[in-house]
Protein backbone atom coordinates (compact mmCIF):
# COMPACT_ATOMS: atom_id res chain seq x y z
CA UNK A 1 0.00 0.00 0.00
CA UNK A 2 1.18 3.50 -1.02
CA UNK A 3 -0.12 6.82 0.05
CA UNK A 4 -0.07 9.83 -1.20
CA UNK A 5 -1.26 13.46 -0.17
CA UNK A 6 -1.94 16.90 -2.04
CA UNK A 7 -4.09 19.53 -1.99
CA UNK A 8 -6.14 21.13 -4.52
CA UNK A 9 -6.52 24.76 -3.94
CA UNK A 10 -8.43 26.47 -7.18
CA UNK A 11 -11.62 26.03 -5.16
CA UNK A 12 -11.63 25.96 -1.27
CA UNK A 13 -8.64 23.97 -0.09
CA UNK A 14 -9.45 20.38 -0.46
CA UNK A 15 -6.99 17.37 0.60
CA UNK A 16 -6.62 14.51 -1.54
CA UNK A 17 -5.53 11.07 0.04
CA UNK A 18 -4.71 8.93 -2.45
CA UNK A 19 -4.10 5.08 -1.54
CA UNK A 20 -2.82 3.04 -3.77
CA UNK A 21 -2.31 -0.67 -3.28
CA UNK A 22 -4.70 -2.69 -0.72
CA UNK A 23 -6.08 -0.98 2.50
CA UNK A 24 -5.60 -3.89 4.63
CA UNK A 25 -3.62 -1.76 7.56
CA UNK A 26 -5.53 1.13 9.48
CA UNK A 27 -1.91 2.93 10.69
CA UNK A 28 -0.40 4.23 7.50
CA UNK A 29 -3.36 5.64 6.41
CA UNK A 30 -4.29 7.69 9.62
CA UNK A 31 -0.81 8.62 9.86
CA UNK A 32 -0.58 10.32 6.68
CA UNK A 33 -3.90 11.93 7.53
CA UNK A 34 -2.97 13.14 11.03
CA UNK A 35 -0.32 14.73 9.13
CA UNK A 36 -2.38 16.75 6.49
CA UNK A 37 -5.00 17.02 9.52
CA UNK A 38 -2.09 18.56 11.87
CA UNK A 39 -1.37 21.08 8.57
CA UNK A 40 -4.11 22.42 8.80
CA UNK A 41 -6.58 20.18 6.47
CA UNK A 42 -10.15 20.10 7.42
CA UNK A 43 -11.59 18.85 4.27
CA UNK A 44 -10.43 15.55 2.54
CA UNK A 45 -10.93 12.84 -0.45
CA UNK A 46 -9.66 9.59 0.12
CA UNK A 47 -9.68 7.99 -3.39
CA UNK A 48 -9.84 4.83 -3.30
CA UNK A 49 -10.03 4.05 -7.04
CA UNK A 50 -6.81 2.12 -7.30
CA UNK A 51 -7.48 0.14 -3.99
CA UNK A 52 -8.38 -3.75 -5.21
CA UNK A 53 -9.14 -4.38 -1.78
CA UNK A 54 -10.33 -3.32 1.42
CA UNK A 55 -9.99 -4.88 5.17
CA UNK A 56 -11.62 -4.20 8.30
CA UNK A 57 -8.41 -2.80 9.41
CA UNK A 58 -8.95 -0.40 6.24
CA UNK A 59 -12.54 0.75 7.17
CA UNK A 60 -11.37 1.46 10.38
CA UNK A 61 -9.08 3.80 9.12
CA UNK A 62 -11.39 5.52 7.10
CA UNK A 63 -13.93 5.85 10.42
CA UNK A 64 -10.90 7.36 11.85
CA UNK A 65 -10.76 10.00 9.49
CA UNK A 66 -14.09 11.01 9.20
CA UNK A 67 -13.86 11.17 13.27
CA UNK A 68 -11.21 13.43 13.23
CA UNK A 69 -12.69 15.71 10.14
CA UNK A 70 -15.98 15.37 12.31
CA UNK A 71 -14.19 16.48 15.81
CA UNK A 72 -12.67 20.04 14.07
CA UNK A 73 -16.30 21.57 12.96
CA UNK A 74 -18.55 21.81 16.31
CA UNK A 75 -20.98 23.84 14.28
CA UNK A 76 -21.50 21.23 12.24
CA UNK A 77 -23.05 19.45 15.23
CA UNK A 78 -26.18 20.40 15.61
CA UNK A 79 -26.99 19.97 11.94
CA UNK A 80 -25.22 16.93 12.00
CA UNK A 81 -27.68 15.74 14.45
CA UNK A 82 -30.92 16.74 12.83
CA UNK A 83 -29.71 15.34 9.18
CA UNK A 84 -29.09 12.25 11.14
CA UNK A 85 -32.31 11.95 12.37
CA UNK A 86 -33.90 12.60 8.92
CA UNK A 87 -31.20 10.30 7.43
CA UNK A 88 -30.03 12.53 5.06
CA UNK A 89 -26.51 12.99 6.92
CA UNK A 90 -23.30 12.46 4.63
CA UNK A 91 -20.40 13.57 6.11
CA UNK A 92 -18.97 17.18 4.67
CA UNK A 93 -15.87 17.09 5.49
CA UNK A 94 -15.14 13.82 3.95
CA UNK A 95 -16.12 12.61 0.41
CA UNK A 96 -14.26 9.02 -0.95
CA UNK A 97 -13.57 8.20 -4.85
CA UNK A 98 -15.24 4.43 -5.10
CA UNK A 99 -12.98 1.53 -5.11
CA UNK A 100 -13.12 -1.78 -7.22
CA UNK A 101 -16.02 -3.92 -6.62
CA UNK A 102 -14.42 -5.64 -4.25
CA UNK A 103 -13.70 -2.82 -1.96
CA UNK A 104 -17.25 -1.44 -2.12
CA UNK A 105 -17.91 -4.74 -0.93
CA UNK A 106 -16.12 -4.07 2.60
CA UNK A 107 -17.87 -0.61 2.62
CA UNK A 108 -21.17 -1.34 1.50
CA UNK A 109 -21.03 -5.01 4.19
CA UNK A 110 -20.33 -2.17 6.79
CA UNK A 111 -22.87 0.27 6.10
CA UNK A 112 -20.34 3.10 5.35
CA UNK A 113 -22.20 4.08 1.68
CA UNK A 114 -25.33 4.68 3.77
CA UNK A 115 -23.21 7.67 5.96
CA UNK A 116 -20.15 8.57 3.23
CA UNK A 117 -20.58 10.15 -0.23
CA UNK A 118 -19.04 8.16 -2.44
CA UNK A 119 -17.60 9.59 -6.32
CA UNK A 120 -16.96 8.15 -9.30
CA UNK A 121 -14.25 9.67 -10.00
CA UNK A 122 -11.95 12.26 -8.15
CA UNK A 123 -12.87 15.45 -10.23
CA UNK A 124 -16.25 15.00 -9.22
CA UNK A 125 -14.98 14.65 -5.64
CA UNK A 126 -13.41 17.47 -5.36
CA UNK A 127 -15.94 19.40 -7.20
CA UNK A 128 -18.75 18.11 -4.71
CA UNK A 129 -16.91 20.81 -2.17
CA UNK A 130 -18.50 23.15 -3.94
CA UNK B 1 -14.31 -34.12 -3.30
CA UNK B 2 -11.58 -31.60 -4.53
CA UNK B 3 -9.80 -29.46 -2.20
CA UNK B 4 -6.79 -27.03 -1.95
CA UNK B 5 -4.79 -26.62 1.43
CA UNK B 6 -2.34 -23.97 2.72
CA UNK B 7 -0.52 -24.81 6.01
CA UNK B 8 1.84 -23.32 8.09
CA UNK B 9 3.65 -24.27 10.99
CA UNK B 10 4.49 -20.77 12.44
CA UNK B 11 2.13 -18.03 9.78
CA UNK B 12 2.84 -14.31 10.80
CA UNK B 13 0.80 -11.00 9.17
CA UNK B 14 3.52 -11.49 6.65
CA UNK B 15 1.91 -14.12 5.26
CA UNK B 16 -1.68 -12.26 4.69
CA UNK B 17 -1.30 -11.54 1.23
CA UNK B 18 0.06 -15.16 -0.14
CA UNK B 19 -3.13 -16.13 2.15
CA UNK B 20 -5.22 -13.94 0.53
CA UNK B 21 -3.71 -14.76 -3.51
CA UNK B 22 -3.86 -18.34 -2.44
CA UNK B 23 -7.73 -18.18 -1.53
CA UNK B 24 -8.34 -16.72 -4.88
CA UNK B 25 -6.35 -19.27 -6.84
CA UNK B 26 -8.12 -21.92 -5.37
CA UNK B 27 -11.95 -20.93 -5.52
CA UNK B 28 -11.38 -20.07 -9.29
CA UNK B 29 -9.30 -23.62 -9.64
CA UNK B 30 -12.42 -25.12 -8.24
CA UNK B 31 -15.10 -23.63 -10.23
CA UNK B 32 -15.91 -20.41 -8.47
CA UNK B 33 -16.41 -17.46 -9.60
CA UNK B 34 -14.73 -14.10 -9.13
CA UNK B 35 -17.48 -12.44 -7.14
CA UNK B 36 -17.64 -15.57 -4.94
CA UNK B 37 -13.77 -15.71 -4.67
CA UNK B 38 -13.67 -11.78 -3.75
CA UNK B 39 -16.22 -13.02 -0.81
CA UNK B 40 -14.23 -15.11 0.57
CA UNK B 41 -10.89 -13.58 0.49
CA UNK B 42 -12.48 -10.80 2.20
CA UNK B 43 -13.88 -13.40 5.01
CA UNK B 44 -11.28 -15.49 5.60
CA UNK B 45 -8.71 -12.73 5.27
CA UNK B 46 -10.32 -11.44 8.43
CA UNK B 47 -10.56 -14.13 10.23
CA UNK B 48 -6.99 -15.06 9.64
CA UNK B 49 -5.61 -11.41 10.76
CA UNK B 50 -7.84 -12.27 14.05
CA UNK B 51 -5.85 -15.80 14.63
CA UNK B 52 -2.93 -14.05 13.89
CA UNK B 53 -3.55 -10.94 16.25
CA UNK B 54 -6.05 -11.76 18.77
CA UNK B 55 -5.40 -15.34 19.02
CA UNK B 56 -1.93 -15.69 18.58
CA UNK B 57 -0.60 -12.38 19.48
CA UNK B 58 0.78 -10.04 16.62
CA UNK B 59 4.75 -10.87 18.07
CA UNK B 60 3.56 -15.04 18.44
CA UNK B 61 3.39 -16.78 14.88
CA UNK B 62 1.43 -19.99 14.59
CA UNK B 63 0.33 -22.60 12.88
CA UNK B 64 -2.58 -21.59 10.22
CA UNK B 65 -4.20 -24.55 7.82
CA UNK B 66 -6.74 -22.64 4.90
CA UNK B 67 -8.56 -25.52 2.98
CA UNK B 68 -10.80 -24.61 0.29
CA UNK B 69 -13.07 -27.67 -0.45
CA UNK B 70 -15.46 -28.40 -3.75
CA UNK B 71 -18.25 -30.59 -2.47
CA UNK B 72 -21.22 -30.88 -4.85
CA UNK B 73 -22.25 -27.19 -5.85
CA UNK B 74 -20.89 -26.06 -2.07
CA UNK B 75 -17.36 -24.29 -1.52
CA UNK B 76 -16.15 -24.39 1.71
CA UNK B 77 -13.10 -22.49 3.20
CA UNK B 78 -12.14 -24.91 6.39
CA UNK B 79 -9.90 -22.55 8.44
CA UNK B 80 -7.68 -24.38 11.51
CA UNK B 81 -5.50 -22.82 14.13
CA UNK B 82 -4.33 -23.59 17.79
CA UNK B 83 -4.69 -20.45 19.22
CA UNK B 84 -6.98 -20.51 22.47
CA UNK B 85 -10.29 -21.54 21.83
CA UNK B 86 -12.43 -18.60 20.20
CA UNK B 87 -15.98 -18.81 18.53
CA UNK B 88 -16.62 -15.66 16.81
CA UNK B 89 -19.91 -16.91 16.02
CA UNK B 90 -20.57 -16.11 19.84
CA UNK B 91 -19.33 -12.32 18.88
CA UNK B 92 -22.70 -10.13 18.88
CA UNK B 93 -23.07 -8.27 15.48
CA UNK B 94 -22.30 -4.49 15.16
CA UNK B 95 -25.52 -2.08 14.49
CA UNK B 96 -24.56 -0.57 10.92
CA UNK B 97 -27.14 1.00 10.79
CA UNK B 98 -26.09 3.85 13.16
CA UNK B 99 -23.91 6.74 11.78
CA UNK B 100 -20.25 6.37 12.27
CA UNK B 101 -20.08 8.97 15.49
CA UNK B 102 -22.44 6.68 17.60
CA UNK B 103 -20.35 3.56 16.79
CA UNK B 104 -17.34 2.26 18.30
CA UNK B 105 -14.05 1.75 16.24
CA UNK B 106 -13.42 -1.96 14.82
CA UNK B 107 -15.29 -4.53 15.30
CA UNK B 108 -16.30 -5.28 11.68
CA UNK B 109 -14.07 -8.45 10.85
CA UNK B 110 -16.76 -11.07 12.41
CA UNK B 111 -19.92 -8.75 10.89
CA UNK B 112 -18.00 -9.24 7.49
CA UNK B 113 -17.11 -13.11 7.60
CA UNK B 114 -20.79 -13.24 8.71
CA UNK B 115 -22.12 -11.00 5.56
CA UNK B 116 -19.74 -12.35 3.28
CA UNK B 117 -20.67 -16.08 3.40
CA UNK B 118 -23.78 -18.21 3.62
CA UNK B 119 -22.79 -20.29 6.57
CA UNK B 120 -20.29 -19.69 9.65
CA UNK B 121 -19.62 -22.50 11.69
CA UNK B 122 -17.37 -22.79 14.49
CA UNK B 123 -16.13 -25.97 16.06
CA UNK B 124 -13.41 -27.16 17.90
CA UNK B 125 -11.83 -30.11 17.02
CA UNK B 126 -10.65 -33.65 18.93
CA UNK B 127 -7.63 -32.64 19.47
CA UNK B 128 -8.38 -28.72 20.84
CA UNK B 129 -8.06 -26.94 17.63
CA UNK B 130 -10.11 -24.47 16.25
CA UNK B 131 -11.87 -24.83 13.38
CA UNK B 132 -14.08 -22.22 11.46
CA UNK B 133 -15.98 -23.06 8.52
CA UNK B 134 -16.96 -20.75 5.47
CA UNK B 135 -19.49 -22.05 3.54
CA UNK B 136 -21.25 -20.75 0.17
CA UNK B 137 -23.70 -22.32 -1.08
CA UNK B 138 -24.59 -23.67 -4.66
CA UNK B 139 -21.28 -21.90 -5.52
CA UNK B 140 -20.27 -24.23 -8.30
CA UNK B 141 -23.86 -24.42 -9.20
CA UNK B 142 -22.51 -24.59 -13.08
CA UNK B 143 -19.60 -26.95 -12.79
CA UNK C 1 7.19 -25.13 7.39
CA UNK C 2 4.87 -23.69 4.52
CA UNK C 3 2.98 -26.39 2.62
CA UNK C 4 0.28 -26.05 -0.24
CA UNK C 5 -1.78 -29.62 -1.05
CA UNK C 6 -4.37 -29.96 -3.77
CA UNK C 7 -6.43 -33.17 -2.76
CA UNK C 8 -8.64 -35.58 -4.98
CA UNK C 9 -10.89 -38.14 -3.33
CA UNK C 10 -11.39 -39.55 -7.00
CA UNK C 11 -9.04 -38.50 -9.53
CA UNK C 12 -8.97 -38.89 -12.88
CA UNK C 13 -5.95 -38.00 -16.03
CA UNK C 14 -8.61 -35.00 -16.92
CA UNK C 15 -7.72 -33.64 -13.41
CA UNK C 16 -4.05 -34.19 -14.68
CA UNK C 17 -3.72 -30.16 -16.15
CA UNK C 18 -4.97 -28.73 -12.93
CA UNK C 19 -2.54 -30.95 -10.96
CA UNK C 20 0.20 -29.09 -13.45
CA UNK C 21 -1.09 -25.80 -13.03
CA UNK C 22 -1.13 -26.06 -9.41
CA UNK C 23 2.38 -27.62 -8.77
CA UNK C 24 3.57 -24.48 -10.91
CA UNK C 25 1.50 -21.98 -8.78
CA UNK C 26 2.48 -23.95 -5.78
CA UNK C 27 6.24 -23.81 -5.87
CA UNK C 28 6.37 -20.22 -7.53
CA UNK C 29 4.61 -19.12 -4.53
CA UNK C 30 6.70 -20.92 -1.83
CA UNK C 31 9.65 -19.00 -3.86
CA UNK C 32 11.28 -21.69 -6.17
CA UNK C 33 11.73 -20.35 -9.82
CA UNK C 34 10.16 -21.47 -13.10
CA UNK C 35 12.96 -23.65 -14.20
CA UNK C 36 12.82 -25.75 -10.38
CA UNK C 37 8.81 -25.40 -11.39
CA UNK C 38 9.10 -26.77 -14.59
CA UNK C 39 11.48 -29.36 -13.46
CA UNK C 40 8.50 -30.74 -10.83
CA UNK C 41 5.83 -30.57 -13.07
CA UNK C 42 7.20 -32.70 -15.46
CA UNK C 43 8.83 -35.45 -12.58
CA UNK C 44 5.70 -35.13 -10.63
CA UNK C 45 3.05 -35.04 -13.65
CA UNK C 46 4.55 -38.72 -14.59
CA UNK C 47 3.95 -40.13 -11.78
CA UNK C 48 0.53 -39.18 -10.78
CA UNK C 49 -0.25 -40.25 -14.99
CA UNK C 50 1.46 -43.30 -13.79
CA UNK C 51 -1.00 -43.42 -10.76
CA UNK C 52 -4.11 -42.69 -12.39
CA UNK C 53 -3.22 -45.32 -15.39
CA UNK C 54 -1.06 -47.89 -14.21
CA UNK C 55 -2.04 -47.99 -10.47
CA UNK C 56 -5.91 -47.45 -10.47
CA UNK C 57 -6.40 -48.37 -13.68
CA UNK C 58 -7.46 -45.50 -16.63
CA UNK C 59 -11.37 -45.84 -15.92
CA UNK C 60 -10.85 -46.14 -12.09
CA UNK C 61 -11.03 -42.80 -10.37
CA UNK C 62 -8.96 -43.00 -6.75
CA UNK C 63 -7.60 -40.85 -4.73
CA UNK C 64 -4.62 -38.29 -5.22
CA UNK C 65 -3.20 -35.84 -2.93
CA UNK C 66 0.08 -33.51 -4.18
CA UNK C 67 1.73 -31.34 -1.16
CA UNK C 68 4.15 -29.22 -2.45
CA UNK C 69 6.56 -28.15 1.15
CA UNK C 70 9.51 -25.42 1.65
CA UNK C 71 11.62 -26.91 4.44
CA UNK C 72 14.60 -24.72 4.73
CA UNK C 73 15.93 -24.67 1.65
CA UNK C 74 14.42 -27.73 -0.52
CA UNK C 75 11.29 -28.18 -1.69
CA UNK C 76 9.48 -31.39 -1.77
CA UNK C 77 6.60 -32.61 -3.58
CA UNK C 78 4.53 -35.63 -1.98
CA UNK C 79 2.79 -37.87 -4.07
CA UNK C 80 -0.05 -39.94 -1.82
CA UNK C 81 -2.03 -42.87 -3.48
CA UNK C 82 -4.14 -45.41 -2.64
CA UNK C 83 -3.38 -47.61 -5.95
CA UNK C 84 -1.56 -51.11 -5.37
CA UNK C 85 1.95 -50.72 -3.54
CA UNK C 86 4.21 -50.12 -6.55
CA UNK C 87 7.80 -48.30 -6.06
CA UNK C 88 9.08 -46.02 -9.03
CA UNK C 89 12.87 -46.03 -7.30
CA UNK C 90 13.18 -50.00 -8.41
CA UNK C 91 12.25 -49.44 -12.13
CA UNK C 92 15.95 -49.86 -13.78
CA UNK C 93 16.81 -47.13 -16.01
CA UNK C 94 16.13 -47.14 -19.44
CA UNK C 95 19.25 -46.87 -21.44
CA UNK C 96 19.03 -43.29 -23.04
CA UNK C 97 22.63 -43.51 -25.42
CA UNK C 98 21.04 -46.27 -27.72
CA UNK C 99 19.23 -44.66 -30.93
CA UNK C 100 15.77 -45.16 -30.95
CA UNK C 101 15.68 -48.17 -33.23
CA UNK C 102 17.34 -49.79 -30.33
CA UNK C 103 14.86 -48.80 -27.64
CA UNK C 104 11.58 -49.94 -26.41
CA UNK C 105 8.76 -47.70 -26.75
CA UNK C 106 7.85 -45.70 -23.52
CA UNK C 107 9.30 -46.27 -20.21
CA UNK C 108 10.58 -43.14 -20.02
CA UNK C 109 8.61 -41.61 -17.21
CA UNK C 110 10.14 -42.77 -13.76
CA UNK C 111 13.67 -41.70 -15.30
CA UNK C 112 12.33 -38.33 -16.06
CA UNK C 113 11.07 -38.35 -12.36
CA UNK C 114 14.32 -39.65 -11.21
CA UNK C 115 16.39 -37.19 -13.34
CA UNK C 116 14.41 -33.69 -12.84
CA UNK C 117 14.87 -34.34 -8.90
CA UNK C 118 17.81 -34.22 -6.68
CA UNK C 119 16.30 -37.34 -5.08
CA UNK C 120 13.02 -39.49 -5.55
CA UNK C 121 12.51 -41.66 -1.79
CA UNK C 122 9.62 -43.77 -2.21
CA UNK C 123 8.16 -45.36 0.99
CA UNK C 124 4.49 -47.08 2.45
CA UNK C 125 2.92 -45.23 4.71
CA UNK C 126 1.76 -46.89 8.36
CA UNK C 127 -2.25 -46.94 6.57
CA UNK C 128 -0.72 -48.36 3.60
CA UNK C 129 -0.79 -45.39 0.98
CA UNK C 130 2.19 -45.24 -1.47
CA UNK C 131 4.05 -42.04 -0.87
CA UNK C 132 6.26 -40.51 -3.01
CA UNK C 133 8.52 -37.63 -2.43
CA UNK C 134 10.55 -35.58 -5.32
CA UNK C 135 12.90 -33.55 -3.47
CA UNK C 136 14.89 -30.46 -5.23
CA UNK C 137 17.32 -29.35 -2.69
CA UNK C 138 18.64 -25.36 -2.30
CA UNK C 139 15.44 -24.96 -4.50
CA UNK C 140 14.89 -21.89 -1.70
CA UNK C 141 18.25 -20.83 -1.25
CA UNK C 142 17.35 -17.29 -2.12
CA UNK C 143 14.46 -16.91 0.18
CA UNK D 1 -3.44 -30.27 -27.64
CA UNK D 2 -4.34 -29.47 -31.13
CA UNK D 3 -2.38 -30.92 -34.83
CA UNK D 4 -2.59 -29.96 -37.95
CA UNK D 5 -0.49 -31.52 -41.40
CA UNK D 6 -0.06 -30.09 -44.33
CA UNK D 7 2.25 -30.36 -47.11
CA UNK D 8 5.38 -28.26 -48.51
CA UNK D 9 6.34 -29.32 -52.40
CA UNK D 10 8.02 -26.36 -53.37
CA UNK D 11 11.32 -28.57 -53.22
CA UNK D 12 11.18 -32.35 -52.03
CA UNK D 13 7.90 -32.62 -50.44
CA UNK D 14 7.61 -32.14 -46.73
CA UNK D 15 4.98 -33.25 -44.49
CA UNK D 16 4.92 -30.58 -41.78
CA UNK D 17 3.04 -31.66 -38.31
CA UNK D 18 2.11 -28.72 -35.83
CA UNK D 19 1.14 -29.23 -32.63
CA UNK D 20 -0.26 -26.80 -30.55
CA UNK D 21 -0.33 -26.79 -27.22
CA UNK D 22 0.78 -29.28 -24.35
CA UNK D 23 1.83 -32.68 -25.98
CA UNK D 24 0.85 -35.23 -22.88
CA UNK D 25 -0.91 -37.87 -24.96
CA UNK D 26 0.79 -40.18 -27.94
CA UNK D 27 -2.57 -41.27 -29.92
CA UNK D 28 -4.13 -38.38 -31.80
CA UNK D 29 -0.14 -37.43 -32.66
CA UNK D 30 0.37 -40.78 -33.53
CA UNK D 31 -3.02 -40.64 -35.68
CA UNK D 32 -2.29 -37.71 -37.63
CA UNK D 33 1.33 -39.01 -38.69
CA UNK D 34 -0.44 -42.24 -39.85
CA UNK D 35 -3.27 -40.83 -42.03
CA UNK D 36 0.34 -38.42 -43.34
CA UNK D 37 2.16 -41.29 -43.80
CA UNK D 38 -0.99 -43.90 -45.35
CA UNK D 39 -1.10 -40.73 -47.62
CA UNK D 40 2.61 -41.39 -48.85
CA UNK D 41 4.36 -38.55 -46.81
CA UNK D 42 8.22 -40.09 -46.10
CA UNK D 43 9.83 -36.75 -44.99
CA UNK D 44 8.46 -35.18 -41.96
CA UNK D 45 9.01 -32.37 -39.47
CA UNK D 46 7.35 -31.79 -36.79
CA UNK D 47 7.15 -28.31 -35.12
CA UNK D 48 7.01 -28.38 -31.25
CA UNK D 49 7.50 -24.40 -31.28
CA UNK D 50 4.34 -24.20 -29.70
CA UNK D 51 4.53 -26.86 -27.33
CA UNK D 52 4.89 -25.32 -24.06
CA UNK D 53 5.13 -29.05 -22.37
CA UNK D 54 5.89 -32.58 -23.27
CA UNK D 55 5.36 -35.55 -21.09
CA UNK D 56 6.54 -39.60 -22.05
CA UNK D 57 3.62 -39.87 -23.89
CA UNK D 58 4.22 -37.33 -26.03
CA UNK D 59 7.96 -38.98 -25.82
CA UNK D 60 6.41 -42.38 -27.29
CA UNK D 61 4.39 -40.70 -30.03
CA UNK D 62 7.63 -38.98 -31.23
CA UNK D 63 9.39 -42.18 -30.77
CA UNK D 64 6.63 -43.95 -32.81
CA UNK D 65 6.64 -41.83 -35.73
CA UNK D 66 10.33 -42.15 -36.32
CA UNK D 67 10.01 -45.65 -36.60
CA UNK D 68 7.19 -45.62 -38.63
CA UNK D 69 9.30 -43.26 -40.91
CA UNK D 70 12.56 -45.35 -40.60
CA UNK D 71 10.22 -48.54 -41.35
CA UNK D 72 9.73 -47.67 -45.25
CA UNK D 73 13.14 -46.58 -45.77
CA UNK D 74 15.41 -50.16 -46.04
CA UNK D 75 17.92 -48.75 -48.42
CA UNK D 76 18.76 -46.31 -45.09
CA UNK D 77 19.30 -49.48 -42.96
CA UNK D 78 22.40 -50.02 -44.07
CA UNK D 79 24.42 -46.52 -43.97
CA UNK D 80 22.45 -46.00 -40.41
CA UNK D 81 23.96 -48.37 -38.87
CA UNK D 82 27.04 -47.47 -39.95
CA UNK D 83 26.59 -43.86 -38.62
CA UNK D 84 25.38 -44.95 -35.44
CA UNK D 85 28.12 -46.99 -34.65
CA UNK D 86 30.36 -43.85 -35.73
CA UNK D 87 27.69 -42.07 -33.75
CA UNK D 88 26.76 -39.56 -35.89
CA UNK D 89 23.35 -41.07 -37.06
CA UNK D 90 20.46 -38.38 -37.01
CA UNK D 91 17.21 -39.13 -38.47
CA UNK D 92 17.36 -38.30 -41.99
CA UNK D 93 12.94 -38.42 -42.07
CA UNK D 94 12.14 -36.92 -38.93
CA UNK D 95 13.50 -33.12 -37.79
CA UNK D 96 11.90 -31.26 -34.90
CA UNK D 97 11.48 -27.46 -34.43
CA UNK D 98 12.49 -27.31 -31.28
CA UNK D 99 9.78 -27.27 -28.46
CA UNK D 100 10.16 -24.22 -25.37
CA UNK D 101 12.68 -24.56 -22.44
CA UNK D 102 10.43 -27.11 -20.68
CA UNK D 103 9.61 -29.26 -23.69
CA UNK D 104 13.11 -29.64 -24.41
CA UNK D 105 14.00 -30.63 -20.65
CA UNK D 106 11.90 -33.45 -21.73
CA UNK D 107 13.65 -34.11 -25.26
CA UNK D 108 17.05 -34.54 -23.75
CA UNK D 109 16.20 -35.62 -20.50
CA UNK D 110 15.10 -38.77 -22.80
CA UNK D 111 18.22 -38.06 -25.21
CA UNK D 112 16.21 -37.61 -28.18
CA UNK D 113 18.17 -34.38 -28.79
CA UNK D 114 21.57 -36.72 -29.83
CA UNK D 115 19.51 -38.87 -32.41
CA UNK D 116 17.22 -36.28 -33.86
CA UNK D 117 17.85 -33.04 -35.58
CA UNK D 118 16.86 -30.30 -33.36
CA UNK D 119 16.13 -26.97 -35.81
CA UNK D 120 15.30 -23.41 -34.66
CA UNK D 121 12.37 -22.45 -37.11
CA UNK D 122 10.29 -24.39 -39.22
CA UNK D 123 11.56 -22.95 -42.79
CA UNK D 124 14.97 -23.86 -41.22
CA UNK D 125 13.89 -27.67 -40.34
CA UNK D 126 11.89 -27.85 -44.04
CA UNK D 127 14.83 -26.51 -45.95
CA UNK D 128 17.30 -29.21 -44.31
CA UNK D 129 15.86 -31.90 -45.90
CA UNK D 130 17.19 -30.37 -49.15
N1 LIG E 1 -9.09 -15.43 17.23
C1 LIG E 1 -9.48 -14.65 18.26
N2 LIG E 1 -9.04 -14.91 19.50
C2 LIG E 1 -9.44 -14.12 20.54
N3 LIG E 1 -10.26 -13.08 20.41
C3 LIG E 1 -10.73 -12.75 19.21
C4 LIG E 1 -10.36 -13.52 18.07
N4 LIG E 1 -10.98 -12.99 17.00
C5 LIG E 1 -11.70 -11.94 17.45
N5 LIG E 1 -11.56 -11.80 18.78
C6 LIG E 1 -12.24 -10.79 19.63
O1 LIG E 1 -13.44 -10.39 18.98
C7 LIG E 1 -13.44 -8.97 18.76
C8 LIG E 1 -14.17 -8.63 17.47
O2 LIG E 1 -13.40 -9.04 16.35
P1 LIG E 1 -13.58 -8.31 14.96
O3 LIG E 1 -15.04 -8.28 14.64
O4 LIG E 1 -12.73 -8.97 13.97
O5 LIG E 1 -13.12 -6.82 15.16
P2 LIG E 1 -11.72 -6.19 15.56
O6 LIG E 1 -10.68 -7.25 15.34
O7 LIG E 1 -11.59 -5.03 14.63
O8 LIG E 1 -11.86 -5.78 16.99
C9 LIG E 1 -11.97 -8.58 18.77
O9 LIG E 1 -11.81 -7.24 19.17
C10 LIG E 1 -11.40 -9.54 19.79
O10 LIG E 1 -11.59 -9.06 21.08
N1 LIG F 1 1.84 -46.63 -10.09
C1 LIG F 1 2.19 -47.77 -10.75
N2 LIG F 1 1.59 -48.94 -10.45
C2 LIG F 1 1.94 -50.07 -11.09
N3 LIG F 1 2.89 -50.15 -12.05
C3 LIG F 1 3.53 -49.02 -12.39
C4 LIG F 1 3.20 -47.77 -11.78
N4 LIG F 1 4.00 -46.83 -12.32
C5 LIG F 1 4.77 -47.46 -13.23
N5 LIG F 1 4.50 -48.77 -13.28
C6 LIG F 1 5.17 -49.77 -14.14
O1 LIG F 1 6.46 -49.28 -14.44
C7 LIG F 1 6.64 -49.21 -15.86
C8 LIG F 1 7.55 -48.05 -16.22
O2 LIG F 1 6.87 -46.83 -16.00
P1 LIG F 1 7.29 -45.54 -16.81
O3 LIG F 1 8.77 -45.36 -16.68
O4 LIG F 1 6.48 -44.40 -16.33
O5 LIG F 1 6.98 -45.83 -18.33
P2 LIG F 1 5.60 -46.12 -19.08
O6 LIG F 1 4.50 -45.70 -18.19
O7 LIG F 1 5.70 -45.31 -20.31
O8 LIG F 1 5.61 -47.59 -19.34
C9 LIG F 1 5.24 -49.11 -16.42
O9 LIG F 1 5.16 -49.61 -17.73
C10 LIG F 1 4.44 -49.96 -15.46
O10 LIG F 1 4.54 -51.32 -15.80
Amino acid sequence: MEITFWQETSGKPVTILQVRGDLTANEPLEGEARKAFAGGARDMVLDLSHTPYISSAGLRAIHTIYMLLRSADPVDESSAVRDIARGTYKSPHLKLVKPSKNGLKALTTAGYDIFLELHNSLPEAVASFG
Amino acid sequence: MKSLTLSYTSATVRDLNDIREFLDYAVVTLGGDEDIAGDLVLAVNEAVTNTLLHGYGEATPGPVVVGVEADGGDLRVRLIDDAPRFDPTSVPPPDINRPLEERPLGGLGVHMMRQLTDELVYHLTDEGRNELLFIKRGALANV
